[in-house]
């Protein structure tokens, strides 16, 4: 089963990397911009036909070393 | 399946030579074999246009251990010390992928430097781009720079050194030459020939994907408008991977179980495995379902010329597979023996047991096409440039004017994007004229440099190709090293144009003359043509890259001036020449005439009296004068440092903007305090050599009397402006 | 004084800081991230580098490695614990120090000498500094923007946990001073026991003045007591 | 209006940060994993509140900075 992992910073964690493709953006031209925030995203294949199972397990690897639990969540999806 | 006109054409084969495959085969070949000797064949792997010029160099010395034809060259430092190294082209990935071809081009020349036994202790790059304000070249610029950061850095190896050009004949067409020096003990060092039947054929590394197959013949063949479809998938540089098999390889490395060893670089396992059993006068039998594969369903085809990286092949003695699979485990890496060297002088590659190509490993090697192609000589320009029909700059404003161009500002913002210090024995980072590097443990190092002149080569070859050794050479003696040896790199365009051709071996004639005259081998090297596009090719381009000796460190110096009043001369003649000068392309945009020419006799009598002062230790500071004439060196030498300089007017020549401007060859500027300045007038008077006092250090201004007086501070602000408003 | 250095697959300033510390009289041992113990060390090092190439988050996958478990055990036990730029993210990665390395402000690598200030000397760490001392020091990352939240920040400031702070020549600490974006232009951070220091700059590099200056070397003898 | 583009690498191309992840992964115990692939994930708050608009105007930025098409994938949902 494929499953997704998208990992975004918290709101009050600053994101250097969203900040400057913002200003970048903009030098470009595309004013309408409000905010851009960047994050990161997993595609994971495991060997589990059990949804509920399956991302239960996706959810450990996430606790364990996907994510940086103080400055980041999380969301687990099926693909 | 058929072998089709079309099929024969897209591996980059010519007619003539697909006839020629069929006469060595004795039959047709099938595609993988096609496949093969395409990559084989091709300009990049086989140096057919190019060989039976290359032999001309001179390649030996007492100090040369091993010259062109393996990985890369060795030189001998003394000790049981050696140091090895080569420069490489990666100007065509780059050009499609900035950040990956850049990074990859800097992976494949570390490995052929550990490859033979050495730890790297620098890397250096040669990028060239199109004009600035050519669409495509910031985000080639940016790319490029970061990928050889995030390379260099990853690894761990300092970036020490290099050049940036701008010219808009890199417009559709950049080059990137990445350079790698390694240090080895003399009496361990590892070749790539095969020896002895039935050995261990072994695979190390990174598993085989689908990457860059026909990356040798995408860089042996022109751009057009369709290069962007045709191009394979892109290589993507792993330097984590390549850190565990550098450490991983010199683990082995410590013992004797290695016959043979080779990178897996251009042409992957097919160039790897031919090369080293045809040095070897052997076959080999390779069982390809053992490659380690990184994507499902890969075939023969695809993983004889995937361009993976972060891979080596390893010829083991007799009873030690054991040993060494302990040690790639250890470092995560996948080991697996792939096959065996056989005395049948083939290639036999079997898939499951079935032989799916066998070719005579000589039709691939020594039976490569070998071309002597048609060239001619360049028309040289008789135009001299007269002075009088140009109009009349003020001198302040046309220094500003250089030091404000992309070509002359500074790099900083480059250099800082590498790691420099890491090893912890760089002892002159990136801005002086070579960097210096420290043996390890020892109290001795080395100097290294890259150097070229597209300019000077497009408008006369042959001189071009003298003068840009003889700069290189220059910049290693300017930080008080004794130059050993070269590395070259070789960029030109199609050379089945005659006038490329032509450039091509004039070049060459110049490089042959001045590394004779000096003393100076050549004992590596890669040639890159077809750069270039719809016809249109680059200026003759070669790169060199020199390494020196600084037998002991402590006599480290470097261009900053160093104190108040000392002593500025001005070592080597000063003619005023202005044509092809940065004088006449930043101010006028006039690109006309010759390059100045190198007088190899005052080049070496210059230079080595220059080294001999500096070992004395009465010299504070020493630049050598290149583009941009006396002029510009002189600001450099005071930009960046805390004394600026009070310089006279010319005693000779009387035309100013030709004294500060003109380009003439084999001149240095030495800063010496006043209690030395006896001694150091002596020594250059009994050696004969043409030097002038020029003027003192001061603090704050530079000035030359009566004609100008700058804060050198604002200096420093004018030559580091141009990126931030890029 | 015995000093450990923890070598992961991807470390590069291994060899760099073995080499400070044995310059310094200690008697120096590299242990690989696979062993299950450590030997008994009076100092343990986390060397910079590409740990794992850094590729997740710099230090997190390091953060997760057998030995370290081990260090955590001798940090809570007192020992002395360093982590130079990688190491210093490794060290926030497994807890030890709070907050975190976001990416430079400017996004790029960035490897230059800077001005740092001494803030406090009252440690194990910074005891041979002078107060408000200021080093030219070696900096060299991707990640070395300094973030935690304002509780911490406040801990921090209260306690004097600040150990190292981006400044110009003169001292002045201020944005333009402020390379990579760090908060408050922090360089370096202790734990509150002050056994445990995170720093990004690279006192293994200013050891030798043929190379750089020796700026760093007070930070090692300092150590030695 | 809120935007986010998931950016993936393409089929065949080398994921280092990928390979990484998953050995550590499966160094963790956790052996039921077949693969993993690593991408960037953007939420763009964009001042335009027609979706074809919008998703018009994401895409120009895909196209110009967010994405290196030579090796990369992208989508755009709406958030
Ligand atoms: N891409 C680069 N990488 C590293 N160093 C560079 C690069 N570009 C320029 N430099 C450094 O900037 C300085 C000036 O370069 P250049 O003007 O070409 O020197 P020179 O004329 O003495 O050969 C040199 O020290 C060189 O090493
Ligand atoms: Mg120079």
């Amino acid at each position: 089963m494929k499953l997704s992992v998208t990992v975004t910073l918290k709101k009050d964690v600053l994101d250097p990397q969203g900040k400057v493709v913002l200003n970048t953006l903009s030098n470009l031209g595309m004013n309408e911009l409000k905010s851009i925030r960047q994050g990161k995203y997993f595609e994971i294949d495991i060997n589990e036909t059990d949804e509920i199972k399956a991302v239960k397990k996706v959810d450990q690897m996430c606790q364990k070393l996907l994510v940086n639990l103080i400055i980041e969540d999380y969301k687990i999806d099926k693909l | 399946m058929e072998i089709t006109k079309k099929i024969i054409e897209k591996h980059g084969l010519k007619i003539e030579e697909y006839k020629n495959i069929k006469k060595l085969l004795n039959r047709d070949p099938n595609l993988l074999e096609i496949g093969i000797f395409s990559a084989m064949w091709n300009e990049h792997c086989s140096y057919k246009s190019s060989k039976i010029h290359l032999k001309k160099l001179p390649t030996k010395g007492k100090q040369v251990i091993q010259g062109p034809g393996e990985n890369a060259g060795v030189i001998d430092i003394g000790d049981n010390d050696a140091i090895i190294f080569k420069i490489e082209s990666h100007n065509h990935p780059s050009y499609i992928e900035p950040y990956q071809g850049a990074a990859t081009g800097v992976g494949g020349i570390l490995r052929d430097v550990f490859t033979m036994g050495a730890r790297p202790i620098a890397l250096l790059n040669s990028i060239h781009f199109g004009s600035p304000s050519h669409h495509k070249t910031k985000s080639l610029l940016n790319g490029v720079v970061s990928g050889i950061g995030g390379y260099g850095n990853c690894i761990g190896i300092p970036t020490v050194a290099g050049e940036t050009k701008f010219n808009e004949t890199y417009n559709e067409n950049i080059l990137v030459n990445a350079m790698a020096v390694g240090h080895a003990k003399k009496d361990k060092i590892f070749y790539s020939k095969a020896k002895g039947v039935n050995k261990s054929v072994v695979y190390v590394g990174s598993k085989t994907g689908r990457d860059g197959i026909h990356g040798a013949s995408m860089a042996s063949a022109e751009f057009n408008e369709n290069s962007e479809e045709k191009k394979p998938t892109v290589q993507v540089g792993d330097p984590f991977t390549e850190k565990l098999l550098l450490e991983a390889c010199l683990e082995l490395m410590k013992d004797d179980s290695i016959i043979a060893i080779q990178d897996m670089g251009a042409a992957g396992l097919t160039s790897s495995s031919v090369e080293m059993v045809s040095k070897g006068a052997l076959g080999i039998e390779l069982d390809l379902e053992k490659v380690p594969c990184r994507e499902e369903n890969m075939t023969p085809y695809e993983m004889m010329l995937s361009e993976s990286q972060e891979r080596m092949l390893i010829i083991l003695e007799d009873g030690k597979e054991e040993y060494a699979r302990k040690i790639f485990e250890k470092w995560d890496l996948d080991f697996v023996v792939i096959g065996k060297t056989t005395n049948s002088k083939n290639l036999t590659l079997k898939f499951n047991n079935k032989i799916e190509g066998q070719i005579p490993i000589d039709a691939l090697a020594n039976k490569a096409p070998l071309y002597d192609r048609k060239w001619v000589r360049k028309k040289i320009s008789k135009k001299k440039l007269d002075l009088r029909k140009i109009k009349k700059i003020n001198i302040e404003d046309a220094l500003i004017k250089i030091l404000s161009s992309p070509n002359h500002s500074n790099k900083n913002w480059i250099t800082e994007q590498f790691d420099q210090m890491v090893m912890g024995d760089t002892s002159q980072r990136s801005g002086s004229d070579a960097a210096i590097i420290r043996i390890h443990n020892k109290d001795k190092s080395i100097a290294v440099s890259v150097d070229s002149s597209a300019d000077y080569c497009k408008s006369h070859p042959f001189t071009g190709g003298k003068q840009i050794v003889c700069e290189n050479w220059r910049n290693l003696i300017a930080v008080g090293a004794k130059p050993l040896a070269i590395t070259n790199c070789l960029n030109f365009g199609n050379p089945e144009n005659q006038e490329i051709m032509g450039e091509f071996v004039e070049c060459l004639e110049g490089i042959k003359e001045a590394c004779e005259f000096l003393d100076y081998p050549v004992v590596s090297g890669n040639v890159s043509f077809y750069n270039g596009t719809n016809k249109k090719n680059i200026f003759p381009t070669p790169v060199i890259g020199g390494v020196g000796l600084i037998s002991k460190s402590k006599k480290k110096i470097n261009h900053k001036l160093k104190n108040e009043n000392s002593y500025i001369i001005l070592v080597g003649k000063t003619f005023g020449h202005l044509d092809q000068s940065c004088y006449l392309k930043e101010n006028f945009s006039i690109i006309e005439g010759n390059p100045p020419d190198t007088n190899l006799q005052n080049e070496k009598n210059n230079g080595e009296l220059v080294f001999k002062l500096i070992k004395l230790g009465l010299i504070r500071s020493a630049h050598d004068v290149s583009n941009g004439g006396l002029i510009v060196a002189l600001s450099e030498m005071a930009m960046g440092s805390e004394y600026g300089l009070k310089i006279d007017k010319p005693k000779k020549l009387q035309n100013l903007i030709e004294y500060f401007f003109g380009e003439d060859q084999g001149r240095y500027i030495l800063e010496i305090n006043k209690d030395d300045l006896n001694k150091v007038e002596k020594l250059l008077k009994a050696s004969n050599i043409y030097y002038e006092m020029i003027g003192f250090t001061q603090r704050k201004y530079f000035e030359i009397d009566g004609i100008m007086k700058t804060d050198i501070n604002d200096l420093f602000k004018i030559n580091n402006q141009w990126y931030n408003k890029y | 004084m015995k000093s450990s250095v923890i070598v992961f697959p991807g470390s590069n300033c291994d060899r760099d800081i073995a080499v400070a510390l044995e310059k310094m009289q200690f008697k120096n041992q590299m242990i690989w991230h696979k062993e299950t113990t450590l030997p008994k060390s009076d100092l343990i090092v986390i060397p910079g580098g590409f740990s794992y190439g850094d590729y997740l988050r710099s230090g997190a996958i390091a953060g997760k490695s057998s030995i370290i478990e081990e260090v955590i055990k001798a940090a809570n036990s007192g020992c002395l614990v360093l982590g130079i730029c990688n190491g210093f993210q490794i060290l926030t990665e497994t807890g030890l120090l709070n907050g975190t390395l976001l990416r430079n402000k400017n996004l790029k690598f960035i490897n230059k000498d800077i001005n740092l200030k001494v803030m406090n000397i009252n440690s194990k760490f910074t005891a041979k500094y002078k107060a408000n001392q200021i080093l030219k020091i070696n900096i060299a990352h991707n990640e070395g923007n300094y973030f935690t939240d304002r509780k911490h920040l406040d801990e921090l400031n209260k306690e004097n946990l600040i150990a190292f702070k981006y400044c110009d020549e003169k001292g002045i600490i201020a944005n333009k001073s402020n390379p990579n974006g760090s908060l408050e232009n922090i360089a370096g951070i202790f734990n509150s026991k002050k056994n445990i220091l995170g720093m990004m700059p690279h006192p293994e590099r200013m050891i030798d003045n043929l190379i750089s200056n020796t700026d760093g070397v007070n930070l090692f003898s300092s150590l030695i007591n």
